[in-house]
């Protein structure tokens, strides 16, 4: 069990940080306004993956205390991270909210969503 | 029992690659969108299997706003392929 | 196991389809993707035992960010180069 | 093992197979339509079956089970046919056997003309 | 005891929510509620200034639950005196932009108090706030409406503006919930004072790389060195008073937050080293590219910068004097820079590209603020009867208590550049022609007093900053003793 | 909600569409809690009589005439027919999945139903998509467009007779 | 050129990351004096809220909660002064033409349900996983099924902005008859009841409805002014 336990930990660590790559790569690098944001999306997924796996607790269970089965109930995952990342979602929606309506405008004024046309400010 | 549950899960992650390929090689959107419904129904179902296997009743209530929201998804991007959005 | 292969299999999905969605002209092919992606993430939650964050992501990653995204595709144009906007008539057939 | 039990991993092994067949459907069939055909009705079918098992196997759950069933037989059908309508108003590529038989073409065309 | 510190986020938060309302019955009430929130968070903050002088810190309990588990706020001396400078502050904007563009619509113009309110609110959360991820709550609140009113001008580059503050924004935000995320995995807290208890067991590795998430996180708000890219550009583009707003709150709230946590968080004194590096660095870029610019209000933003690397310099020394005049530097840059803001917004108004070319020969035709410019020019250069002056001396003598007798030389070179680029324009004020027909815009009343009632300050100051040193010796001793605040937050007997 | 898809109705049915409505709801309220705990059900009463109520133009498909013993009657049976349906289109998926050489040979073919209810329509739509080789692709009026997997027949009396005649049957009695 | 300085660069982040993250470790505990066990017990034993994440989310931490619902408050209010123009058609419709018979009819049946499954989220926030951000998606969602299938169908302006700040409202006044009654803002002034019933946990599920509403309205609006866009 150890073993595979440890396969977890690398995999999951390594997707999340990999997520947070790709998309900080995309965000960096994509000419495009809205592939940007995508990325930037990606990158809040990858990061409240890792919060999560942060909380997890070997053999531990949901932090709800449910009537029926109460012998599992002695070891729970961690509640704090999960609060967390409820509320770093909604925050992460509200951005990317913003930055798309930004995008639509930007498109309003230029015609273009090419990152390289738009730049009259120094990027 | 275990052995069922086991069974089934497998037979689902085949699935669930076999329409991830079909979402890559595309063609059109209606194949992707296609494959993204069919994904939200292995997920739901994938869902219920392993509220059973935790054993906790509440993670059904995940199965069902799952399965609604794909639905909606899917429905918007339809309207928008057909250019009515 | 089982877990262990169906975790795997979904952490590996996960990535394509974040790579996918990163490499993809067509955009809104890659938000497809990214819906996608928060699917099986919100299963990955499950598994590691986080129901409510698993029905945030299923209600804001897979339905809301998605159609947010399509709409602003809707107002914008469809693909990344848009010099390949010809291309609509051939790849959607 | 109780009568019940056994229904249930029935369903499950059914149900299971089932979405695997769906999949290979959308996997196989030539065209869009085709692949609709199969992805909805075998998925369909097998996503039922399947949370029907887990119904069996824990009857507690059954009503909410038999509504999350009722949802996806509800919705699925209506998901997929907005999405043959969306594909074939794009003029998505239709595979025939033999001849073309397409009764719906003319309404398209009588939309364009009104257009 | 008059009222407590939530008041100062449940009142502002309150009036958001019953704004639209009442502005479906009356129009006006979209622009009067706002500003009485805000002149009724400033005598609040006076109010709990003067308990606390008398009894000592205000630790209030969120929700019934004792520190470690619920969240507190504390109004401490320091934390005391940059919510009444800000909540003045956030006044005189109001008070300055109250007929602001009366061409504008009515539903931009309350969507723009609105954000107003609540961007000095966010700011004010994030200064008494006691635990980090609700810190990280306020700075998103701080920030989305930050990309509101950058973009509230639909010309066309303001958008671009936002955007460009948007994408750093969002990377320093998953920053910063890396970095919670370590210190919480170790630690198993999210309160300041229990992680600042706590911090010694944790390891020492993962202290470094924490710390260098946090900078580079709360870096991008508090405009150090490679992260302010989007400064210059979000202050050209939004509103003149916005800009006041950006360079006296928000900026001062993110410094703020980086101070909190070396001083108080961590417990290793190699981060003063890095604020003087990053200082520096930050202070001599700025002000070398601000010597470059050709439009006025983007040489105010590099001055801006410039000023924020000082204050980190003055944070970085690290002894009680260094800390008092970083304090100092504060209170005197937000108070002139405002001031810069507002009267340069008038002096270039209605002009497109708002170039420093456009001031020539303003100071006949609008006498009472170019005299109000050009104090605020002498003021933030460190001319003598001016407030600005203690304050270069304050940190001049600080370093020379250290014998830093390098970063003596450099800021004074430095200060002799910035005089060079901020007497060009006073010099253009004063002795060019004007060359454009357009008549001028003359300030209207309200814009008026809330210019000339900064000046007034910068004056008083200069010629008594005894009425200011004693509330910032009290701040400074504040923030230094470290083990109070750990006492005053955990052994809370309600 | 200025709309000519919501048809103006007496009061009569309305009161009894709000029952039908509340009837309904009622169930998937009971379904989503999983109880039958007095606390549950007293707020579900509530709820549900308040969505019916605010939402009373919405509900035009059927009202308490549905509850008539010879209607459910054959609900249940139609139910069963849909079934049956539904299996033997699985079975006849998978043949067609599985066999190699994939023995297709589809169009799409109309006819015309008798139906006149929005809502039946839907329903037939939904079963004829989810039973043997069909798939609905539009309704035009009271035409049905119909994409076939396997073309027996062109003429739309007889594809009518292969592909819904059973379904309306019963639809008819039903609505 | 610059595709290599970022993948370098990221590079190196990822390096550190990993580095990081694999020495936490997956799936163990390193802190002994956190606060996770005082949450626990104090939701079980003194809240009687079962779903404790909702405990810590409303209760514990609820001063983020408001936060977060200002946060959205923000959102939305800066996406309609950012898509602000001055326009005379605005909001005529949201589709060009409306959606196939069948998906009419089916949204139609399914709109209820769909508010119906929301208000069941928001309500056993404390109970089930789930909660007022949650259901307020939902039903968002489901106006926009509507929206999308309709073309007709339009949402009173008016109607989402008393619904927003009547439930913000709610919220904060919670908040401060907590402060003026108990001696702290957001502390719970209501009976706890019992463990797993409905009416339990005092304000938690009065704040999670206003919540619910909050989002709900919110997210319909950012949806509407988006979707109506374009003329």
């Amino acid at each position: 069990m150890e073993k595979y336990l440890n396969i977890l930990n690398i995999a999951i660590y390594g997707s999340a940080v990999l997520l947070m790559l790709i998309g900080l790569y995309g965000a960096l690098t994509k000419k495009s306004l809205i592939k940007i944001v995508l990325g930037l999306s990606i990158l809040d997924s990858g990061v409240h993956l890792l919060m999560i796996a942060i909380g997890y607790l070997k053999d531990g269970t949901a932090p709800i205390f449910s009537p029926g089965n109460e012998d599992k109930m002695n070891i729970m995952v961690d509640p704090i991270p999960q609060a967390l990342v409820l509320t770093a979602i909604v925050i992460g929606f509200g951005v990317t909210a913003v930055a798309l309506s930004l995008v639509i405008r930007l498109y309003r004024h230029h015609n273009t969503l090419r990152i390289d046309e738009i730049k009259k400010l120094k990027w | 029992m275990n052995y069922i549950i086991y069974f089934s899960l497998t037979v689902m992650i085949l699935a669930l690659i076999l329409s991830a390929i079909r979402f890559y090689k595309g063609p059109s959107a209606g194949d992707r969108t296609l494959a993204l419904d069919t994904m939200t129904t292995i997920g739901v179902s994938g869902i219920v299997l392993l509220s059973y296997m935790y054993n906790r009743y509440i993670y059904l209530d995940v199965a069902l706003v799952y399965g609604v929201l794909g639905f909606i998804g899917v429905i918007v991007i339809a309207r928008y392929l057909e250019k009515a959005l | 196991m089982i877990y262990i292969i169906l975790t795997l299999t979904l952490l590996l999905l996960m990535i394509a389809s974040a790579v996918y969605a990163i490499w993809q002209k067509d955009l809104l092919y890659a938000v497809i993707a990214s819906g996608i992606l928060s699917l099986f993430l919100s299963i990955v939650f499950l598994i590691l035992q986080a129901p409510d964050v698993a029905l945030t992501e299923a209600a804001i990653g897979v339905a809301l960010t998605t159609i947010i995204f399509i709409i602003a595709i809707r107002n914008t144009v469809r693909f990344e180069d848009e010099h390949d906007k010809k291309k609509v008539k051939t790849t959607t057939k | 093992m109780s009568i019940l039990e056994i229904l249930g991993g029935i369903l499950l092994v059914i149900g299971s197979i089932f979405l695997f067949l769906g999949s290979l459907g959308i996997y196989r069939m030539p065209d869009v339509f085709n692949r609709l055909q199969a992805g909805t009705k075998a998925s369909t079918l097998g996503a039922m079956a399947t949370i029907l098992g887990v119904g069996l196997l824990a009857p507690g759950w059954i009503l909410k089970i038999i509504i999350i069933i009722l949802f996806i037989g509800y919705s699925n059908p209506i998901s997929s046919h907005a999405l043959a309508r969306a594909m074939h108003k794009r003029k998505a590529f239709m595979y025939f056997k033999g001849e073309e038989i397409d009764a719906y073409k003319e309404i398209e065309e009588k939309d364009n003309t009104e257009k | 005891m008059v009222g407590s510190p939530v008041l100062f986020v449940a009142i502002p938060l309150l009036a958001a929510f019953i704004i639209p309302l009442t502005g479906m019955m009356w129009k006006n009430s979209v622009r009067v509620i706002p500003g009485l929130v805000l002149a009724f968070m400033f005598f609040l903050s006076i109010s709990l200034m003067g308990y606390v002088n008398e009894h000592g810190t205000i630790v209030e309990v969120l929700a019934g639950w004792k520190p470690p588990i619920g969240i507190n706020l504390v109004f401490s001396p320091f934390t005391g005196f940059l919510t009444t400078l800000m909540t003045f502050l956030g006044f005189i904007v109001w008070l300055y932009s109250y007929k602001f563009k009366r061409n504008v619509d009515f539903e931009p113009s309350m969507k723009y108090f609105m954000l107003l309110m609540l961007l000095v609110t966010g700011s004010v959360g994030i200064v008494l706030t006691g635990d980090i991820f609700n810190m990280f709550v306020f700075i998103e609140i701080v920030s989305i409406s930050g990309y509101g009113l950058t973009s509230f001008y639909t010309r066309r580059d303001s958008a671009e503006a936002a955007f460009k503050f948007l994408f750093m924004g969002a990377i320093a935000s998953t920053f910063l919930l890396i970095a919670i995320m370590i210190i919480y995995s170790q630690l198993g807290t999210l309160n300041i004072a229990d992680i600042a208890e706590k911090m010694p067991m944790m390891d020492h590795k993962l202290k470094v790389l924490s710390l260098v998430f946090f900078i580079l996180a709360i870096g991008v708000e508090a405009e150090i060195f490679p992260l302010n890219g989007w400064a210059p550009d979000v202050y050209t583009e939004a509103p003149g008073p916005i800009g006041a707003a950006f360079a006296g709150i928000v900026v001062k709230a993110a410094i703020y937050a980086s101070v909190r946590l070396v001083y108080t968080m961590y417990d290793f004194s190699g981060a003063f080293d890095l604020f003087i590096i990053i200082g520096l660095i930050t202070f001599i870029m700025a002000e070398t590219t601000a010597l470059r610019q050709d439009r006025l209000k983007r040489m105010l933003a590099y001055s801006s910068i410039g000023q924020m690397g000082l204050v980190m310099i003055a944070f970085g020394i690290g002894t009680k004097e260094g800390v008092y005049a970083a304090l100092f530097l504060m209170f005197n840059h937000a108070i002139i820079k405002s001031l810069l803001f507002f009267s340069g917004s008038y002096l270039v108004f209605n002009k497109k590209n708002k170039y420093i070319k456009h001031v020539n020969g303003m100071g006949k035709y609008l006498p009472i603020t170019s005299v109000l410019f050009t104090i605020g020019a002498f003021a933030i250069i460190g001319l003598p009867p001016f407030a600005g002056f203690w304050s270069k001396l304050a940190i001049l003598t600080a370093a020379a208590d250290n014998k830093m007798v390098v970063l003596i030389a450099v800021i004074l070179i430095i200060s002799i550049l910035e005089a060079v680029y901020y007497l060009r324009v006073v010099n253009r004020i004063y002795f060019y022609d004007k060359k454009e027909k357009t008549e001028p815009k003359k300030p209207s009343l309200n814009a008026l007093v809330a210019m000339i009632s900064l000046g007034v300050i910068v004056l008083v100051i200069g010629f008594y900053p005894d009425l200011i040193s004693g509330i910032l010796d009290r701040a400074a001793a504040d923030l230094l003793d470290k083990g109070n605040y750990i006492k005053d937050v955990l052994t809370l007997n309600k | 909600m200025k709309s000519d898809y919501f048809k103006k109705l007496s009061f009569g049915t309305k009161m009894s569409r709000f029952f039908m409505n509340w009837i309904f709801l009622m169930m998937v309220w009971l379904g989503f809690t999983n109880s039958f705990a007095p606390q549950e059900l007293l707020v579900g009463v509530f709820l549900t009589a308040l969505i019916s109520f605010l939402g009373i133009r919405l509900f035009t498909c059927c009202d308490l005439s549905l509850l008539h013993p010879v209607r459910l009657f054959n609900i249940l049976k139609f139910i069963v027919v849909f079934l049956i349906a539904l299996i033997k289109s699985n079975l006849d998926v998978a043949r067609r999945v599985l066999s190699p050489s994939l023995p297709i040979n589809p169009g799409i073919v109309k006819f015309k139903t008798k139906l006149t209810k929005n809502f039946a329509k839907m329903v037939l739509a939904n079963s004829i998509t989810l039973t043997p080789g069909t798939l609905t692709i539009d309704i035009v009026d009271d035409t049905f467009y119909i994409h076939w997997i396997d073309t027996l027949t062109t003429n739309p009396e007889e594809a009518f007779k292969e592909i819904a005649e059973q379904f309306e049957e019963i639809l008819l009695k039903i609505f | 050129m610059k595709k290599v300085i970022v993948l370098i660069s990221l590079g190196i982040l990822g390096f550190y990351l990993i580095d990081i993250f694999l020495g936490i470790g997956f799936g163990v505990q390193h802190f002994t004096a956190g606060v996770k066990d005082l949450y626990l017990s104090n939701s079980k034993d003194t809240l009687k809220v079962s779903n404790v994440v909702t405990a810590i989310v409303v209760n514990f931490r609820g001063f983020d909660t408001l936060g977060e619902v200002t946060v959205l408050f923000l959102a939305s209010t800066a996406l309609g002064g950012i898509l602000y123009k001055k326009r005379h058609h605005v909001g005529e419709r949201s589709v060009l033409f409306p959606a196939s018979r069948v998906v009419m009819s089916g949204a139609k049946l399914l709109f209820p349900s769909i508010v119906l499954l929301g208000a069941y989220v928001f309500i056993h926030g404390h109970l089930s996983p789930g909660g007022g951000f949650q259901g307020g998606t939902i039903i968002a969602t489901g106006f926009l099924l509507m929206l999308l299938t309709y073309r007709n169908y339009s949402v009173s302006h008016n109607r989402l902005v008393y619904f927003e700040s009547l439930a913000g409202i709610l919220f904060v006044s919670i908040g401060l008859v907590g402060y003026f009654s108990k001696g702290s803002f957001l502390e719970n002034v209501l009976p706890v009841g019992n463990m797993n019933e409905l009416f339990s946990g005092g304000v938690i599920g009065i704040i999670y409805i206003a919540v619910g509403f909050k989002v709900a309205a919110e997210l319909t609006g950012i949806i509407y002014t988006v979707l109506h866009e374009k003329d």
